[in-house]
């Protein structure tokens, strides 16, 4: 029932504003992501985080092709799931600034993502994940065309295009993995495994690329991230937000679901390209990150950066590498979030996110200023932060894979504190300018989105056991399909 | 009576405490409050190891450990790490050195920052540094001394950049924690290394199982965790950021970048004693660049003529004489010489602070002099201090410094030359900024010295107890050729004497030691001769800056360039290489070939749509041709 | 096989598929609308010769059925096609098929 | 089989309305009628039967393929009702329309060469005519004129194909001929071939399959709106079904002779529509080549030739369709009114209604545009096409780019211009086309599974 | 004998069919073409159906090459405004029809009727007789559908020649 609550309710609350434009839609979009974060942790209350998977519905919805309406949660999605309903309330929260003039529509927009987001995170059949990756696409390119700032037709369309690109070469991948499941076809997530385990190695390797190709350019992995800076830069603040808080984490988790275990001799035949890209990504998104000039940019070649990493990590198929992916998707939820905000804060008071035009804004906002100390130490792995657990994990499991493919990747410490450290210091150090004269300190509502998260960040740093447990049977299974799988070949 | 175990985690529970109320409620309390707050946590902080320490000497010497888990911290599969803390006699010291330093470095801060408007600001940060550098000594395994050591780090930037509207200032606190960033990239590295060929983080765990690891394995972790330590503890090559480091508040220079942060590489060294002593190759590198920093350090800090600079210089130095200490594989004359050198350096940096807060900022020696008359207390102090750094005995430097020499002489007389020389570098730069500031003419301004004054009981009281530290601090370890008993030494065995199974220290004959005593005694009196020659008879001052001097001087003068050549070899390359990435290989390649095959299909778009001509003529025609390729097709098959 | 004339079947294949290729001509040279129509009602007869013949020669009357059809087809098309000539003739004065190429690209 | 009976006598009926003058009467008449059609269409379902002799054939796939062309009149008649009423002959007109109908429904339903080509050609003559009907306009008159030619063309060639299948096999019933090639102990006249060659010329240039697609854009864009909305529809299925048939059934023992043609015809159809629409700045225009590139993908289900195909073509089929009714009822509404620019702020409803359509048209999830292309392309997958498949993959996107340039200047740009309001008549048509639209694809089942 | 007549009318048909490609005066083209189907008429008498050849001399003679030379001289076309391609695309277009001509050399040589029989009309397959028996049993929804056809043929064409100002009139 409440899986079924978690995916109705954004979605009716999102068609009712989408087509009775209502005067409280922003209030009626914030109860409903209100109701739908406390379904969530329902959800979370009633978890066990030694069963398998819970919650599940399981129907027929296209029984010729093979499709079930089939959901639930194990530990990973679960967290996903919680890292999403928790993320929308605030992200619509932030957007209440905000002078609109099809609020309705916007609302719905973002209602309807957080379904699309929830359903590809407890999808367990392919068709339906596929479906539900798709759907998300839509709202989120609707959100950036028509709130977004200066080039959006043109960055929207490369953005929609370019995604869907991959999404194509997926779908080609699942529907042949579905072709070669026995008897009666179909998608269940069970049958997809036991189907792309059998296959032979060359046809596991050419659906690794496949898949692998649609994940890299929704993370997005080097080289196949050209779309994500310009869109991040031109989309409103809550686009960027959910494309960079929840949106990035899809491909990150179908790697999870919908890689590893399906195609396990693809992966381990290609895993040392796939890091090797993503290891190349960490270093060359941090340095493009260190001259970048507009704030939102330099987020967005961050977040390419610590996508890389995760990705890395994740390849070496190992328990730390997952569960540090797994941690690390949740804190860059949180952390990206907040740096956006920021940005959109800048950009509301001053009108414009180039650094070089900010400064001193520590002065006009100590409240500010501590929050972005914050958040920056998340960004750049301090320990005690929420950023570090996952960074140390997926750091572990590299050096274990390869000391030195480790030891590059850790770079990343270093070029991380290079671009935030300088970010943080032309907008907030100094003195204040023609530009910042007016600055003022956060408003109580912004105070209420920002504590939540500082809060998030500080607590998941020093306490991050509960979210390890509730995945570390869900990994445990994964690397049990690897274990088992290359022992049976063997 | 409340548990050990619950009072041990109070030692650092309280200065977080107290960060977390300064810093909650940083708008609503009162500067006093603020201060009070603050130095209350670390003085019961201090009060509390001080507790501590007595509970473990009442222990026997076997039994003197204390292992508190407090939670857990990171458990997944097989990792697991713990928040837990390890009471030896090695955190023991660190502990009373820290929350006794920090406690009197407190209360200074109190008089120094008075009227501050970041004064409570201050004050959290100073608590949160505290929290920190105990977390990092107190701390049971690698993992929460990594935490604690980037903590410190994050206090060190903060404090750096407190004066954050001064953009110079900003610069040096990013570059501080960049610096530091590269060393904690090795430390990080080492400890992931540790884990994965020990299956733990936990010190226990790990000493037990370092002895059956590859010999190449245990020198690449060791050589990682000196890189953690040249970063944190200013070594070469990573030392540049500490001078910049002067940028913060005095106490800050006085308590992070002298007494307990920078020396934290030394603490991390001594603690991991068993793995160095089973890595001869780190250890000779640890000597090598711990002998090159002390000297190359001194003599920068011979023509400086920023108070704190020189200071900064010194501590650079000094850290280097550390450095050979361990290289040595002298691990626990190297924490003798830390705990004096704190009290000593601390001293000078509070001194100066002293004397800038009396000179309302004032930095450049060649605008001080003639201060002794105003700033008595000061004057005395300082010249404690002086004399301690200078190794002139019985103040505490002698006896520390005598020992290094010592060990190094028994290892190779040629390090104890290069060894002696740096110190007597030492004797020389600290004699002349002593006679630079207290004697001569007051070349102050007029302005500035109608307002000098003697600083505060707040600020003063700290320098006196720091100044019987100095004077006293010696005969903790007084050698047993001298009548000691050479107390820390044996205390520290329990931590130290894991090593000395691979390390053999050669003893030195009693006669070789008094030799050695009376030559450094002497030729440190000679130096005290020259200087003071050439600063009180010759009355000689530095030049003003621009002035023209020899390219050696300007060389030592503008610190070898080496910040320049890092600019030169690393900032501006990473820039240009950022720019090029950004414009070339982004913009112009990869963006330019995903746009590209858009390009494409338009530029296709805009050939094919030719093919719809508009006549039919050629519709037909083509249609035709069609029809004749598609029968031809059929033929062929 | 032949017809019951006892012409060879091959001849008229051969005749239909030259008169064929002589209205595909006339399409493909002529650049007058009329001219090209006429062209394609002369596509249509060898087509009807081929019927018959094939009727002829299997003995099959519904090949001849089917002409009739396309007689009737061809007549239906002339109606209209001639009518849409006329319209345009009536709107542009001309009959020259390239003149009517605004429609393109 | 009444169907067909209804719907010829509804044309005369029509021309009938306008010698007695009961003009006003004629609207409901023909929606009564169509629905009569529909109903009667029930009564084939489950009983496939010859009629008249062998000439018809009518089995459940046809009675499906003409419930959706009825179906679709429906629709079209709703959303040109306005249109025509503002035109000069609106009985002739509605006549002419049905008559297509009519003959679209015996092509979908032949079972004789004679049928289909008779059924083509009413089809044909009529809209030769409508394509012209608006005649003062020279664009009409050039559309009208090149459909016609080259009409006309491609006939003699489908015809003179006929020809020499009939030589070879002596038979216009393509069941006989159909049981005549699968009996496989003969060997065939080379001309058959030909034959085949030439018939498949003639059936994809109704299909307007590329190479033979030339008349497409220039007639849709000439023609009247509601012409070209039919056109792209009721034309389109009808073709379809026809060459669906002859190829499968007909031809169907004979694949390995035909599929390479087709696939290269397939690869071409496409590619080329899809990459010219790309630079495309009339919608309409625009929508043409869609409508040709959208044949490529049926091309791939018929040469795939699974068990399925039927059901994926005539999935794809009522899918494309409903888009393209939606899209081109918009189109209609927004030409008489300054265009796509800003159309969001004008009127929002026609904005939403030709978003979906657009995505349904580009096969975006869940729309049944995509489940349309998924369950064509998994069976070309299954069939092993998979080189065709990833062509039909990079045509989809190219096809997104065009689709969405539409759906950005309706959203993002500014046109001078107020709003506009449309009539509830009409925004009833395109609710309901938009509803039927969007449960198509949430509940595909339920048609997949009609052939199943 | 049959084969000369053969001979002879094919021959009278292909040249007179390239004198309606080739002649430049439409009216030429015109008479030319009867003569084409006349031509024709005379093979299907050769091929016994003289019914057929009378109804195509009526029909295409009689009926629609009328309607054509009406519209001629309607519009008054002649050699004058006759337009003119260009030598390059006549050319183009001589090589088209040739490749055309030589894929159905290819096509139909050596070609040998395989099917057989199937309905046996005997020598009176041409008859009005077995022609009419056919045309209204088997082909009876065919003939009833091109009555349709020729309604739809003359719906249209009356719509499309219809003034324009008579329709807005009404």
């Amino acid at each position: 029932m409440t899986m079924l609550f978690l995916l109705l309710c954004p979605l009716a609350v999102a068609l009712f504003l989408l087509v009775f434009k209502s005067r409280f839609a922003r209030e009626i979009a914030l109860s409903a992501s209100v109701a739908e974060l406390l379904a969530s942790l329902y959800l979370a209350w009633g978890f066990d985080s030694q069963g398998g998977v819970q919650f599940a519905i399981n129907q027929a919805w296209i029984p010729s092709l093979g499709i079930n309406f089939s959901v639930g949660v194990d530990g990973i999605s679960l967290l996903l799931v919680l890292l999403t309903t928790v993320l929308t309330p605030f992200i619509i929260l932030s957007s209440f600034s905000m002078s609109n003039s099809r609020p309705s529509s916007f609302y719905g927009l973002i209602l309807l993502m957080q379904m699309a987001l929830v359903g590809v995170f407890v999808a367990r059949d392919g068709f339906l994940f596929y479906l539900f990756w798709e759907i998300a696409l839509l709202p989120i390119w609707f959100i950036s065309l028509i709130w977004g700032g200066e080039g959006r037709r043109r960055i929207t369309l490369k953005f929609f295009i370019y995604t869907l690109t991959g999404s194509l070469f997926m779908l080609v991948g699942l529907v042949y993995l579905y072709l070669q499941t026995p008897g009666q076809h179909s998608f269940e997530l069970e049958a997809i495994y036991a189907a792309g385990q059998s296959l032979p190695a060359m046809e596991q390797g050419l659906l690794f690329w496949a898949l692998f190709v649609a994940f890299a350019i929704k993370m997005p992995i080097f080289p196949f991230h050209t779309w994500q800076p310009d869109t991040y830069v031109v989309a409103p603040a809550q686009g960027t937000m959910l494309l960079s808080g929840i949106m990035l984490k899809m491909g990150i988790f179908g790697v999870i679901r919908w890689l590893i275990p399906v195609v396990p001799l693809g992966v381990q035949e290609w895993s040392h390209v796939a890091i090797i890209l993503s290891v190349i990504g960490i270093i060359y998104a941090s340095g493009i990150a260190i001259v970048q000039n507009d704030f939102k940019r330099l987020i967005a070649y961050s977040s390419i950066a610590h996508v890389g990493l995760i990705a890395a990590g994740l390849m070496t198929l190992s328990q730390a590498g997952m569960q540090g992916a797994v941690i690390q998707m949740l804190s860059h939820g949180i952390l990206v979030f907040s740096l956006f905000y920021i940005a959109e804060i800048f950009f509301e008071r001053t009108g414009s996110r180039v650094l070089s035009g900010l400064g001193g804004i520590r002065n006009a906002a100590p409240v500010l200023s501590s929050v972005f100390i914050i958040v920056m130490l998340g960004s750049v792995a301090l320990p005690f932060t929420s950023g570090f657990v996952g960074e140390f994990l997926l750091l572990k499991a590299l050096v274990q894979y390869q000391f030195a493919t480790g030891a590059i990747a850790a770079l990343t410490i270093i070029l991380g504190a290079v671009y935030m450290l300088r970010a943080f210091q032309k907008s907030m150090s100094g003195e204040l300018n023609s530009n910042t004269n007016d600055f003022y300190d956060l408003t109580t509502r912004e105070k209420v989105i920002l504590f939540p998260m500082v809060v998030l960040i500080i607590g998941i740093g020093v306490h991050p056991t509960p979210l390890l447990e509730i995945s570390g049977a869900a990994v445990d299974n994964i690397l049990s399909v690897m274990a088992n799988y290359s022992a049976s070949t063997n | 009576m409340v548990g050990l175990d619950i009072l041990i985690s109070l030692i650092p529970g309280l200065p977080l405490l107290g960060f977390l109320m300064v810093s909650l409620f940083n708008k609503h309390l009162s500067h006093a409050m603020a201060a009070g707050i603050a130095c209350g946590s670390v003085l019961v902080s201090f009060a509390l190891s001080v507790l501590t320490f007595s509970q473990l000497l009442s222990l026997p010497v076997e039994q003197r450990s204390f292992h508190v888990l407090l939670s857990e911290w990171i458990s997944t599969g097989n990792i697991s790490a713990n928040i837990s803390f390890l009471i030896d006699p090695l955190s023991a010291i660190m502990l009373l050195v820290i929350t006794g330093v920090g406690l009197v470095i407190h209360v200074y801060s109190v008089g120094y920052m008075h009227g501050d408007p970041g004064f409570n600001k201050f004050f959290s940060y100073m608590n949160l540094f505290v929290f920190f550098m105990l977390l990092l000594v107190m701390g049971s395994n690698y993992l929460l001394m990594f935490v604690g050591w980037e903590g410190v780090g994050l206090c060190s930037y903060l404090l750096i950049g407190f004066w954050f509207r001064n953009d110079a200032y900003n610069l040096a606190a990013n570059k501080a924690f960049i610096m530091n960033r590269i060393g904690d990239l090795g430390l990080l590295l080492g400890v992931i290394l540790i884990f994965i060929h020990t299956g733990s983080f936990e010190y226990a765990d790990v000493f037990a199982g370092i002895p059956g690891m590859d010999g190449g394995i245990i020198t690449l972790i060791a050589i990682l965790l000196f890189i953690g330590a040249t970063g944190k503890s200013a070594q070469i090559p990573l030392y540049t950021w500490l001078p910049d480091a002067m940028a913060g508040p005095t106490p800050v220079s006085a308590l992070i970048h002298a007494a307990t942060m920078v020396t934290a590489g030394v603490y991390m060294v001594v603690r991991n004693n068993l793995l160095y002593s089973l890595a001869p190759f780190a250890l000779e590198i640890i000597l090598v660049i711990g002998l090159a920093t002390a000297l190359f350090a001194a003599t920068i800090a011979l023509t400086q003529n920023d108070i704190k600079k020189v200071l900064a210089y010194s501590t650079v130095s000094q850290l280097g004489l550390m450095f050979v200490a361990l290289g040595l594989g002298a691990f626990s004359s190297g924490i003798f010489h830390m705990v004096t050198h704190a009290f000593f350096k601390a001293l000078l940096f509070l001194g100066a602070g002293s004397i800038i807060h009396a000179l309302h900022g004032e930095q450049d020696i060649r605008q001080m002099g003639g201060l002794k008359k105003f700033l008595p207390l000061t004057h005395l102090t300082f010249f404690i201090a002086v004399l301690a750094i200078s190794g002139i005995p019985p103040f505490a430097g002698f006896f520390s410094k005598d020992e290094i020499l010592a060990h190094a002489f028994a290892h190779q007389p040629l390090v104890w030359g290069l060894a002696m020389l740096s110190s007597l570098l030492t004797v020389f730069y600290m004699f002349r900024l002593y006679f630079l500031t207290f004697y001569g003419q007051a070349r102050a301004s007029a302005q500035k010295m109608q307002a000098i004054h003697e600083s505060p009981g707040n600020m003063t009281i700290p320098l006196i107890i720091l100044a019987v530290l100095s004077v006293t601090g010696g005969f903790l370890n007084v050698p047993e050729i001298l009548g000691g008993s050479a107390w820390l030494h044996q205390f520290l065995e329990p931590v130290t004497g894991a090593s000395h199974a691979a390390v053999t220290v050669h003893p030195l004959s009693h006669a070789t030691e008094y030799v050695l005593m009376g030559i450094v005694v002497a030729f440190s009196a000679v130096v005290i001769y020259f200087a003071y020659q050439i600063y009180m008879v010759k009355k000689s001052i530095p030049a003003a800056e621009g002035a023209p001097s020899g390219a050696l001087q300007n060389l030592v003068y503008n610190k070898y360039y080496v910040d320049e050549f890092y600019q030169m070899i690393i900032s501006r390359p990473l820039h240009w290489i950022s720019e090029k990435l950004d414009v070339v290989v982004e913009r112009l390649g990869i963006d330019r070939l995903v746009n590209s095959t858009g390009v494409t299909v338009v530029e296709g778009s805009k050939v094919l749509r030719l093919l719809q001509y508009g006549s039919i003529g050629v519709y037909i025609f083509v249609m035709v041709v069609s029809v004749v390729v598609l029968l031809a097709l059929s033929l062929i098959n | 096989m032949q017809t019951t004339a006892g012409i060879p079947m091959d001849y008229y294949i051969w005749l239909s598929a030259i008169l064929f290729t002589i209205g595909v001509l006339g399409v493909l040279y002529r650049r007058n609308a009329i001219i090209i129509f006429m062209c394609i009602e002369l596509m249509l007869n060898p087509v009807n010769l081929l019927m018959v013949a094939f009727s002829n020669c299997l003995r099959d009357v519904n090949g001849q059925v089917f002409v009739f059809f396309i007689m009737a087809v061809a007549a239906a098309e002339v109606a209209v096609g001639l009518a849409i000539l006329v319209l345009i003739y009536r709107n542009a004065h001309t009959t020259d098929i390239n003149f009517l190429n605004r429609l393109k690209w | 089989m009444n169907a067909i009976y209804i719907i010829s006598g509804l044309g005369f009926l029509a021309l009938l309305a306008e010698v007695v003058n009961l003009k006003k009467w004629l609207a409901p008449v023909i929606y009564i009628g169509l629905l009569a059609a529909l109903a009667m269409l029930s009564r084939d379902w489950n009983n496939p039967a010859y009629y008249f002799g062998d000439m018809l054939f009518i089995d459940n796939t046809s009675v499906l393929f003409t419930a959706l062309i009825i179906v679709i009149s429906v629709f079209w008649f709703w959303m040109s009702g306005e249109y025509f009423r503002e035109q000069p002959h609106q009985t002739d007109r509605s006549a002419l329309i049905l008559f297509v109908v009519l003959g679209a429904m015996i092509m979908v339903s032949y079972n004789n060469m004679t049928t289909l080509f008779l059924g083509i050609e009413i089809l044909s003559l009529s809209l030769y005519t409508l394509a012209g009907s608006k005649k003062e306009s020279l664009l009409s008159n050039e559309a009208s004129f090149k459909y016609f030619l080259m009409g006309a063309f491609a006939t003699g060639f489908l015809l003179m194909g006929i020809a020499l299948i009939y030589g070879a096999t002596a038979s216009f019933n393509i069941t006989e001929i159909a049981g005549y090639l699968a009996s496989g102990n003969l060997t065939l006249p080379a001309f058959f071939y030909t034959g085949m060659f030439l018939v498949l010329v003639g059936l994809a240039f109704k299909m307007s399959a590329v190479p033979f697609h030339f008349w497409a854009p220039d007639v849709y864009e000439g023609s009247p709106v509601a012409i070209t909305a039919f056109m792209s529809t009721v034309v389109k299925i009808a073709a379809v079904a026809a060459f669906y048939k002859m190829f499968s059934f007909c031809f169907g023992s004979l694949q390995s002779s035909w599929i390479p043609a087709l696939q290269v015809i397939a690869v071409l159809t496409l590619i080329v529509p899809n990459i010219t629409a790309v630079v495309q700045k009339n919608t309409r225009r625009m929508l043409a080549y869609s409508s040709v590139g959208q044949v490529g993908y049926i091309l791939l289900a018929i040469i795939a030739g699974n068990a399925a195909s039927s059901g994926a073509i005539l999935y794809y089929l009522a899918a494309y369709c409903f888009a393209s009714i939606a899209a081109f009822s918009v189109l209609q509404k927004v030409e008489e009114n300054h265009g796509f620019r800003g159309l969001a702020k004008r009127n929002p409803l026609l904005a939403l209604v030709m978003t979906i359509a657009l995505l349904s048209l580009a096969g975006i999830p869940p729309l049944p545009g995509f489940f349309g292309k998924y369950l064509v392309l998994s069976q070309a997958l299954q069939s092993g096409y998979t080189g065709l498949v990833i062509v039909a993959v990079i045509a989809s996107l190219i096809s997104v780019y065009y689709y969405f340039m539409v759906i950005l200047a309706m959203y993002t740009e500014e046109q001078e211009g107020v709003k506009f309001p449309i009539s509830l008549s009409y925004k009833v048509l395109i609710v309901t086309v938009l509803l039927i639209t969007v449960l198509a694809g949430l509940f595909p089942e339920q048609l997949i599974g009609l052939l199943a | 004998m049959s084969l000369y007549i053969f001979y002879f009318l094919s021959f009278v048909a292909v040249l007179s069919a390239l004198m309606v490609v080739f002649s430049r005066n439409p009216v030429h083209s015109v008479l030319y073409l009867i003569i084409t189907f006349f031509a024709i008429a005379g093979h299907y008498v050769l091929l016994n159906a003289e019914f057929l050849a009378v109804v195509h001399v009526i029909v295409y003679a009689g009926a629609i090459m009328v309607l054509f030379l009406y519209v001629i001289m309607l519009l008054n076309l002649n050699e004058a405004m006759e337009p003119h391609k260009s030598a390059l695309l006549k050319a183009s277009a001589i090589i088209c029809a040739g490749l055309l001509m030589i894929v159905f050399v290819g096509a139909l040589k050596g070609s040998a009727l395989i099917a057989q029989p199937v309905s046996s009309g005997g020598d009176d397959i041409g008859s009005v007789k077995s022609l009419g028996s056919v045309m209204f049993t088997d082909f009876l929804l065919p003939f009833e559908i091109s009555s349709v056809l020729l309604l739809v043929a003359m719906v249209g064409a009356v719509m499309l020649g219809k003034s324009e100002k008579k329709s807005e009139a009404e």
